[in-house]
């Protein structure tokens, strides 16, 4: 059990991924300038205030998959747009695939749960793979971390090589053309500029790593 | 970023107060939902109309609020769609058990929040019809991109739907009215512009003095083409172009025209450009029956303007002609 | 400079063809003498109310053309007030014998040229009331100055006035209403940007960001203080203390606000500017019984605000509620 | 007879203002700009243009005192704002004391005829003596010419003399505070600027001056 994911590393994960929305913020509105309407920072940043008032407002946040339901039900309530209800999909998704009673969540119980994330952006968005969007961080993020724990790793190792996946697919948004979100409005200039859903989310995927690295 | 406003991050809050204090007689606020609706909602049954969407597009949709539009607007943060919770509060404060409609402009956001709503209600058995709005040509109608987005039809789908909900025709009739409207309505828009949202303090992105952007929708987003800025009668002919060769309008067609500012430009240089618009009209052979000029689906303090032709016919005319009592639109009360 | 516009020299001839163009129901223009009058003009007797100034201000006073306000109006160039000429024509065109009403805003070019028309006019037997507007509490009441400018108060006695001439007034109960109205209504303004006249090119004066003016009027005069920015609380606080300093209003007084913007900034801002008028007004004990908020006396795209406040009555509460069909201000028809 | 003004003469001086004007525009604009609304040069222009285009459309333009009232007309109907009633102003009045009748204007008429282009600008304005208009220029161009006449001199001399005083009436209005017009709104502020009408009209008077410097 002492390489399995708490509520207490879930609390972590999410105050780590607060300070770096809040340090990011300029700049994920600034990547949401380019092509879209320059607030992306911005409303990640409210659904993060929400929720670390959340935490402060109480000492007992249940199981992991009760604090996940929670998180999700917050970004959900308070962000709006298309980040807020991808982002909360994404946490409720995972609050569903962990169950309201584990008391921890192990290496192959996450995998599935990011892969369930990962299938709500889908269900959602209806995005594909290459249109630009945070499915081309969260997807690999997920995949990178499922090989990990198959092929006998931990969750610490497994965190890390989602970190890597994540950035590298983030970075790659930068040579595509946006074919969902605002930013397909702009059809070809979108090119140049990585998405700033797909950065955001190699930051909550980051934020995981840095956390859980003693895991 | 000069402006009148209290804190940044309070702009829509400070806003909805003063909409609601400049009339009573209208609207009402619940505030804790950041719900806008009637001041006398729910008072009989009827098909109720309800829209949201970022905010910084005023009077869209809070400024058609009344009767004889929707009955209520759920605002979001500034271009950000409203929350589901935000959405089922305004929804549920004006169901009278005689129809639900949801007026959705076609936003990755707005579908998203309105979608997650409604499966949250659908558990307490409240079904709500959606009516998508995605009127803008400068999109193009394919799985290239997130679609086309809903501007300015949304305006004469709120009034001429509001209308119908008014006079007590039932849930399917509104709805098929609705999305009629929303069917041979088609916009352009323009932006001379970027805008300003209040917390990020600067503009979106930057425009030489001699530039436009063509092809720009709401929220500050930019356009599809950053051309030289050009004198009214050819932005007047660019806007009818695409706009026309979309609709399609049959030769001799009734038109009703909408020309909305984005904010800040002022309404005596939209009626400028309405004059080379009409003059385009008359020599397309069309005729502009009804004719609505000003600020109507905004963003922010952009200058620009969007064009917005709807294709009439005697129902939807006469549910135009209709009474309505907004603080943005108000007519025959 | 972005506008909507073809040649800098032709924006007034473009806008009001554009006007009438989008209201053939209530608006007729005669081109040659540049006077805009209503489409049923001289249909019956009835006072006639006839106003002009300097373009750039709109919708003043070409927006308030229609049944139950103006009869004709004769824009000027942009910020120059008419020719007698123009003044004639318009004055001439809804004569139905009834009775003529001009109404003039207290600047020295508007009244030397309607005084220039009226003694004019005087050969020709022709005699016409004039009503003075010259609201504006930014400016002394004595003659160390041109006298205090007429500014919001003229939309309020144009409606008010109009109203009862279009009931059946007679000549001399409408000027009284008219002057009654003048006397009981006082305005103050605050400028956040200067405007940019299109023939001139660029800005008539630089502000910087952080600045705003203090008792400016229309047409882009700089005003009386230049003080620094302020939120919008704290802005509202300063145009009550102007206004009601000067009015007076009795206690408990019902008042007709109304907040108009200088035509570069959005209904939104004025909004949530009127919000915190309406505290400090319910602070103050005062009753705002009626209220509009919008562009309604402007200074082409210059950013700020306008406030108005009229002492009601019951007289002039039931000509303010009655129809008016104007391209600006519209309803009950 | 040779030194009397002739309709002539008078097409020179306002073919001259014509041409003063459009070159100070946008000087007098700006004059106006410090504390008004930046239209003076602009509407002085429109008048210009129209009495150009009245001198183009015809070869005979009558009696002295005729041209003068078609000028008065002209602007009158042109102008609009201040300018164009009290430009308008000077020239009717100088009309009614030419009268219709003579064929050329000799130095003691012309001098009667400014001083009552002066009581225009009173009897229209009310301004007084260092009110900061034009006034403070067309007054002492009346006094001065009327005492060149008065003492002897011819009209030419009597236009120098006028000149002069116009320019330092003008000049005299920057030290002025502005009470009337639209400059007087901005009460002390005005302190330090020329007035533009009393700049137009040292234009004017210079434009009489120099057209006739050999008469
Ligand atoms: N259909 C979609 N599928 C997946 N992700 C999407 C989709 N549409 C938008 N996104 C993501 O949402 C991000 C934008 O979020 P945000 O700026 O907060 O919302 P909004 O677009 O409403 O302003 C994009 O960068 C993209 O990653
Ligand atoms: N009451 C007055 N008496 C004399 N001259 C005046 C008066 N009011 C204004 N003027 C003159 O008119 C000039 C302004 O003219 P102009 O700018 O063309 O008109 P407006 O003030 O209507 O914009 C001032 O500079 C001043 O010389
Ligand atoms: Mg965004
Ligand atoms: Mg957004
Ligand atoms: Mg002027
Ligand atoms: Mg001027």
């Amino acid at each position: 059990m002492a390489s399995d994911i708490t509520t207490e590393h879930l609390i972590l994960w999410l105050t780590a991924f607060a300070r770096n929305v809040a340090a990011g913020r300029d700049g994920l509105n600034e990547l949401d300038a380019a092509t879209g309407d320059a607030d992306h920072g911005t409303n990640l940043y409210r659904g993060t205030q929400a929720f670390s008032n959340m935490i402060a407002q109480s000492a007992d946040h249940g199981t992991p998959g009760a604090f996940l339901k929670a998180v999700g039900l917050v970004i959900v309530g308070s962000v709006g747009g298309s980040s807020g209800a991808l982002y909360g999909t994404i946490f409720l998704r995972m609050a569903a695939t962990v169950g309201p009673q584990v008391a921890a969540i192990d290496g192959t119980v996450m995998a599935n749960a990011l892969r369930a994330a990962v299938q709500g952006i889908l269900d959602r968005g209806r995005a594909r793979a290459g249109d630009k969007t945070m499915f081309d961080a969260l997807d690999p993020a997920a995949r990178a971390f499922d090989g990990a724990i198959a092929s006998g790793q931990g969750v610490a190792a497994a965190w890390q090589a989602a970190r890597i996946a994540a950035e590298v697919g983030a970075a790659a948004t930068a040579a595509m053309r946006a074919r969902r979100g605002k930013s397909s409005y702009v059809g070809d200039k979108s090119i140049g500029i990585a998405d700033p859903g797909a950065a955001s989310v190699a930051l909550l995927i980051a934020s995981a790593a840095e956390v859980m690295a003693h895991i | 970023m000069k402006r009148f406003m209290n804190e940044p991050q309070d702009v829509v809050r400070d806003y909805l107060n003063g909409l609601v204090a400049a009339h009573p007689d209208v609207l009402r606020l619940d505030t804790d939902h950041r719900v806008l609706r009637r001041a006398n909602a729910a008072a009989r049954p009827k098909v109720a109309l309800i829209a949201g969407g970022g905010s910084g597009c005023e009077p869209l949709h809070t400024g058609f609020v009344g009767p004889g539009m929707l009955d209520a607007a759920c605002p979001g943060a500034i271009f950000t769609s409203p929350v589901p919770a935000q959405i089922i509060a305004a929804t549920r404060a004006v169901d009278t058990g005689a129809g639900l409609i949801h007026i959705v402009k076609n936003f990755t956001g707005e579908v998203m929040n309105f979608g997650m709503a409604q499966e949250i209600m659908a558990f307490d058995g409240i079904s709500v019809e959606t009516v998508l709005i995605n009127d803008d040509v400068a999109i193009k109608d394919d799985d290239d991109s997130a679609g086309r987005r809903g501007l300015g039809a949304t305006v004469l789908v709120e009034k001429i739907a509001g209308a119908a909900a008014e006079r007590g025709d039932d849930l399917a009739a509104v709805a098929a009215i609705a999305r009629k409207v929303a069917a041979r309505a088609r916009t352009f828009s323009v932006g001379l512009t970027s805008c300003t949202p209040p917390e990020r303090g600067r503009p979106v992105y930057v425009m030489a003095e001699d530039e436009m952007d063509l092809g720009i929708g709401i929220s500050g987003s930019p356009g599809r083409d950053r051309v030289k800025l050009a004198p009214a009668h050819e932005i007047a002919a660019m806007l009818l172009t695409e706009v026309l060769a979309d609709l399609r309008p049959a030769p001799g067609s009734r038109l009703l025209v909408m020309l909305s500012g984005l904010g800040g430009t002022p309404d005596a240089e939209l009626y400028l450009l309405y004059g080379e618009v009409a003059a385009g009209l008359r020599a397309a052979g069309l005729r502009p029956e009804r004719v609505l000029v000003g600020n109507l689906v905004t963003s922010l303090e952009q200058q620009g303007a969007a064009l917005t032709l709807l294709e009439l016919d005697d129902a939807m005319l006469a549910l135009w002609d209709a009474p309505v009592r907004t603080a943005a639109l108000r007519w025959g009360m």
